[in-house]
């Protein structure tokens, strides 16, 4: 297993606290790390050894949150998804994503990124309301239809889609990879009947037709998603239904359960 | 006129110029066939096919790059806007020369 | 004086509890104004890494029944689970699958397109239902996606709070730190719920993200909330050597086998009939013991391990429904589980223990409710089932939030005591940011995690855990206030972590004294000089409560319904 | 200062090729030529008919060739065919936007774009100058 011996490696971070600091600075440090070693390992060790200021976001260590997608020599990845000897340099460059502002160090300010999310109405769009809120059944969803979509429910918000993408280089606004994943990841839903009350947002000067499959989303994606997939099927489906006018209705059947029962009673306050 | 639309034209138009700038491409290079091609009457009725869709695809391949390059919410009208004015100024222009190559006056 | 917030119910903690009590706290009455604090941003909370499913009674005609599931888990919590809540629980479950499947979560089908259920440990029908095995990030997204349907739910991500604001016995709101900025705020609220996880990172081979630091059970703890059962912490039976990232129960419950050094299918000498599915306290005591007598294969850091093997399952089935293990064997292990088996070990993986509860998720502090991992109802008793903490979220969630919300609508507007908010920003500013003193936290908290890791594994002992109790206050001491090394104000994770240190020293002297007080084995708590389990007198729940010197230790009654306490045999 | 705060690459995103795929040289690329084409077409229009010739007649089909070729396969996968439909992610990772019929359209523009290039440069360089 881990027997391998222990390499001293280079390592040139990132640092710069946009509100005391003119311009960012590059720090040194050594660290010695075996196989398993991530990069995120090897920050952490920085950190918790040589300097406690270096600032990383992070969180699960075991690719799935999301949190600790950076520039490492030069490309997108996440950090711990990334062993250090896998990338086969002496020297390894750890800077913050790009296109995204600068917090501190290397972690970067997402709410943008968020704002744009909450524009594409990410849920699920349906008219029986009261169904929704307390069910009284199951959807019916065949294992192919749940393949439609399934690719695109993969994303772990990571954001490095968005920061790898050339148009999100120059436009600010641009919905990006990530958003307009998501968007198609509930579009492609059987169970979602809300395609027009996206549009507004999909279908604007700053939506999905500001891609022009450039594939580095898709490239950097950690989680075998494929945005750029979906945003041409996106796109076809736009030109399907908004501009050819061929429309595929919907249909899901409810299968009803027995046993499900809806009130309960419940105390009230603090006796 | 929604995005989807004005991008789905942007691909139509390419194509269409595919066909007509071939034929333009011979019209005026091949020897036989293409000066047959040139004195046919359809000749200028190619031409302004390939102005119409040559000057949508070009203009909205720049706006689409502007667009890009200059975000804000008020930029991407403006730039539709002045880019679609552009464009009817060059088409006018452009039937002007087709006038003056192929009925000139006096 | 620190600028101040408001809400109506305030959530600590954006992990499956947090959201799914926001969502129904929001969707009750949109007047209800919801804010959900977070450290991490919403998505990253580790709720995202559970695969293995949720467990709830789907097809009663075809041989399901509440009473099976709640026994199921009556038996498997070692009969210190309240019965009942977890009768409440079962019957509740199913209605939220069921709406989790409504909002978008895409459960994995039968081929006539219902919901798909697979075999788990310790339950005796085949009720997990599952998504492939990323159950955890579907429904994290499903619910954090479907937040976003209320224009009422306000998210503040990567918001560290600090300390709740309790007067009279009454919940009146929290105090926070917006770590982008470093800004302090104090946040006034009606009703508050603690949905902040468990207590995992206090070891350090564990499942658990770097961020379940135990903040939620400390802050409760410290406003005189009594900790209950802390000495139940869970370890799973497979984490994978040497980083103890979890293989889920997923892996078993396809069809995996759990080999010993010979190869040999040792849990038939443990429990003959369930085999490698038998509840998860006594197969990683089966591996233990495996490793313990010399059946294990060596590890050069001390973390000997067994073999999980998947090879006879196929590729097709590895890939369909294990995809998640195989990137995390291939990636981390780097060994291709279609072909080799898997190293694995026992591993820190939940916290059965937590804030007090009674049978509806209410504290002992009027208006403040806990729910999820942080709470003890108790559903779990001294040990959980596979699937059943998920399903603890969703319904502790869905009725913490229902209640909150019909508890603030008769409340007026709270205000918090200006002496406590301004105590608190001075211990944390001036106490620890500025004047901070002591050792390094990271030497601290490795210390802390080495020892418990030693002393409070699977198999324990009263002079052992004297002995990590004694080194835990003397880590206490020397950490002093607390030293942060990084003076800036933005995004100040040094502070952060810092903070975090403290808690978990906090929650960690809790389970050790728990631990200690209770001589008999029950569930996941096994001691060596007490192998027997004790039902008459330790049939009780511990609650901890805060003193000067040390935890106070008191007892409550377990509630018994209708299975009283038999011999626990798989 | 707020430029290093803001982080962004702007128009030098655009030419950073290296570590990424092959997809996004041919977007600079499409993206080039058609500017090239675009400030061609006005001059040709301007005056009517004329063209540069010679070397200029060459460059001027290299864009022309590549921005056709290449804008076919965009036609094609913007709208969803050859990249696959969507899967069950499975480690590792094959996308269909950056494999398999996709890659081979991508090597057969690419093929058709040399051919083509070498024999409208025989055309403008021999038989036109000829």
């Amino acid at each position: 297993m881990s027997t391998d011996k222990e390499v001293e490696v280079k390592f040139r971070v990132f640092r710069f606290n946009p509100k005391t600091d003119f311009v960012p600075r590059w720090q040194e440090y050594k660290v010695k790390v075996n196989k398993s070693t991530t990069v995120l390992d090897a920050l952490l060790k920085i950190k918790e050894e040589q300097d406690p200021t270096l600032t990383i976001r992070y969180s699960c260590r075991q690719a799935v949150c999301g949190s600790c997608g950076m520039m490492i020599n030069d490309r997108q990845m996440l950090a711990c998804f990334t062993r250090v000897l896998e990338l086969n340099s002496d020297v390894i460059k750890v800077a913050p994503l790009k296109n995204y502002r600068i917090i501190k160090d290397l972690v970067t300010d997402f709410s943008e990124l968020f704002q744009k999310e909450k524009q594409v109405k990410p849920y699920i769009i349906r008219h029986d309301v009261e169904e929704l809120l307390n069910p009284t059944g199951t959807y019916k969803q065949t294992e192919e239809e749940l393949l439609g979509y399934i690719q695109f429910a993969d994303c772990i918000e990571c954001g490095m889609c968005s920061s790898a993408c050339p148009v999100s280089a120059t436009d600010p606004l641009y919905l990006g990879p990530m958003i307009l994943n998501r968007a198609y990841r509930f579009i492609s839903d059987p169970r979602d009947l809300g395609f027009e009350q996206r549009l507004e947002a999909i279908d604007s000067e700053h939506g999905c037709w500001r891609c022009h499959f450039a594939a580095s989303c898709s490239a950097v994606c950690p989680k075998g998603v494929d945005p750029a997939k979906a945003i041409q099927l996106l796109r076809r489906a736009l030109v399907k239904k908004g501009v050819l006018g061929i429309s595929s209705s919907k249909k899901v059947e409810l299968i009803p359960m027995g046993h499900v029962k809806g009130k309960l009673e419940l105390p009230k306050g603090w006796e | 006129m929604k995005e989807s639309k004005r991008m789905f034209l942007h691909y139509v138009s390419g194509l269409i110029i595919l066909v007509t700038g071939f034929i333009h491409l011979v019209a005026n290079n091949l020897p036989g066939i293409g000066t047959a091609i040139h004195e046919s009457i359809l000749y200028p009725l190619n031409l302004i096919i390939l102005l119409s869709a040559l000057l949508y695809h070009m203009l909205n391949g720049v706006r689409a790059i502007l667009i890009e390059l200059i975000p804000g919410r008020c930029a991407a009208k403006a730039i539709t806007w002045i880019i679609f004015l552009v464009g009817i100024a060059l088409y006018i222009y452009g039937l002007q020369v087709f006038l003056n190559l192929f009925w000139p006056v006096g | 004086m620190p600028d101040k917030l408001e809400a109506d119910v305030l959530i600590v903690g954006s992990g499956l509890a947090g959201l799914r009590a926001a969502i129904e706290a929001a969707s009750n009455d949109s007047n209800i104004r919801v804010a959900v604090l977070t450290k991490v941003h919403a998505m990253r909370s580790h709720s995202v890494a559970y695969a293995g499913g949720t467990a709830a009674v789907l097809y009663p005609e075809e041989g399901d029944s509440f009473d099976l599931h709640a026994f199921d888990t009556v038996k498997g919590s070692d009969y210190l689970g309240d019965q009942d809540a977890i009768e409440l629980m079962v019957r509740i479950a199913p209605q939220e699958i069921l709406r989790l499947e409504h909002w978008g979560m895409p459960w994995s089908r039968r081929a006539d397109g219902r919901i798909a259920q697979r075999p788990f440990g310790g339950h005796s029908f085949d009720r997990a239902c599952f998504a492939a095995d990323k159950t955890g990030l579907y429904a994290m997204q499903t619910l954090y996606n479907t937040t976003h349907k209320y224009d009422n739910i306000e998210i503040f991500h990567e918001w560290y709070v600090t300390s709740l604001l309790v007067e009279d016995g009454e919940f009146k709101g929290v105090t926070a730190i917006d770590m982008k900025n470093g800004e302090f705020y104090a946040f006034e609220a009606k009703a508050g719920i603690i949905a902040t996880g468990g207590a995992g990172r206090l070891y350090s081979f564990t499942t658990y993200g770097h961020s379940a630091t135990a903040d939620g059970l400390a802050m409760a703890y410290r406003v005189g909330i009594p900790l209950k059962d802390m000495e139940f912490i869970q370890f799973h039976p497979t984490g994978l050597v040497p980083q103890g990232i979890l293989i889920s129960e997923a892996a078993r419950g396809e069809g995996g086998y759990l080999r010993n050094k010979n190869g040999e299918r040792f849990m038939k000498n443990y429990a003959p009939q369930k085999m490698e599915l038998a509840p998860r306290d006594i197969v990683s005591r089966a591996m233990m013991k495996e490793i313990l007598e010399g059946r294990g294969f060596p590890d050069p850091n001390g973390l000997d391990y067994v073999h999980l093997d998947l090879t006879h399952l196929g590729e097709e089935v590895i890939d369909e429904k294990l995809t998640e293990i195989k990137m995390i064997a291939i990636k981390f292990g780097g060994i291709d589980p279609t072909k080799e088996p898997i190293p694995v070990r026992p591993v820190a993986h939940y916290t059965m223990g937590g804030i007090h509860t009674d049978t509806y998720g209410r504290t002992p502090i009027r208006g403040l409710f806990a729910a999820g991992e942080a709470a003890c109802v108790s559903v779990h008793g001294a040990n959980r089932l596979g699937c059943n903490s998920t399903m603890e979220c969703l319904v502790y969630g869905y009725l913490t939030g229902k209640q909150a919300a019909e508890y603030v609508k008769e409340k007026g507007k709270s205000d918090p005591p200006q002496e406590l908010i301004l105590a608190e920003e001075k211990r944390i500013f001036d106490g620890i940011l500025r004047g901070g003193s002591g050792e390094d936290p990271y030497m601290i908290k490795r210390e802390l995690q080495n020892t418990m890791s030693k002393y409070a594994y699977v198999f324990r002992e009263g002079e052992g855990l004297k002995e990590a109790l004694k080194k835990v206050r003397e880590l206490r001491q020397r950490f002093g206030t607390g030293y942060v090394a990084d003076k800036s104000r933005e995004f100040n994770q040094n502070l952060i972590n810092v903070l975090e240190v403290d808690m978990m020293l906090e929650v960690a002297e809790v389970v050790l004294v728990s631990a200690i007080a209770r001589t008999e084995s029950r569930g996941a708590h096994y001691r060596l000089d007490y192998p027997k389990r004790d039902d008459v007198n330790w049939l009780k729940h511990t609650l901890a409560y805060k003193t000067a010197d040390g935890p106070r230790l008191d007892y409550i009654p377990v509630k018994i319904t209708k299975w009283p306490p038999a011999e626990r045999k798989y | 200062m707020a430029i290093y705060e803001e982080n962004r690459e702007g128009v030098s995103g655009w030419f950073r090729l290296r570590r990424y795929s092959v997809e996004r040289a041919l977007y600079l690329m499409q993206r080039l030529s058609g500017i090239g084409i675009v400030i061609f077409a006005f001059v040709h229009l301007l005056y009517t008919g004329w063209h540069p010739g010679g070397w200029g007649d060459v460059i001027l089909g290299i864009f022309v060739v590549y921005h056709t070729l290449n804008g076919l396969r965009l036609v094609l996968t913007e709208h969803g065919f050859l990249i696959g439909r969507p899967i069950r992610a499975v480690y590792p990772y094959r996308k269909g936007t950056l494999y398999g019929s996709q890659r081979y359209l991508v090597m057969v523009i690419l093929a058709l774009f040399v051919i083509f290039i070498l024999i409208w440069s025989y055309v403008a360089l021999v038989i036109q100058a000829g």
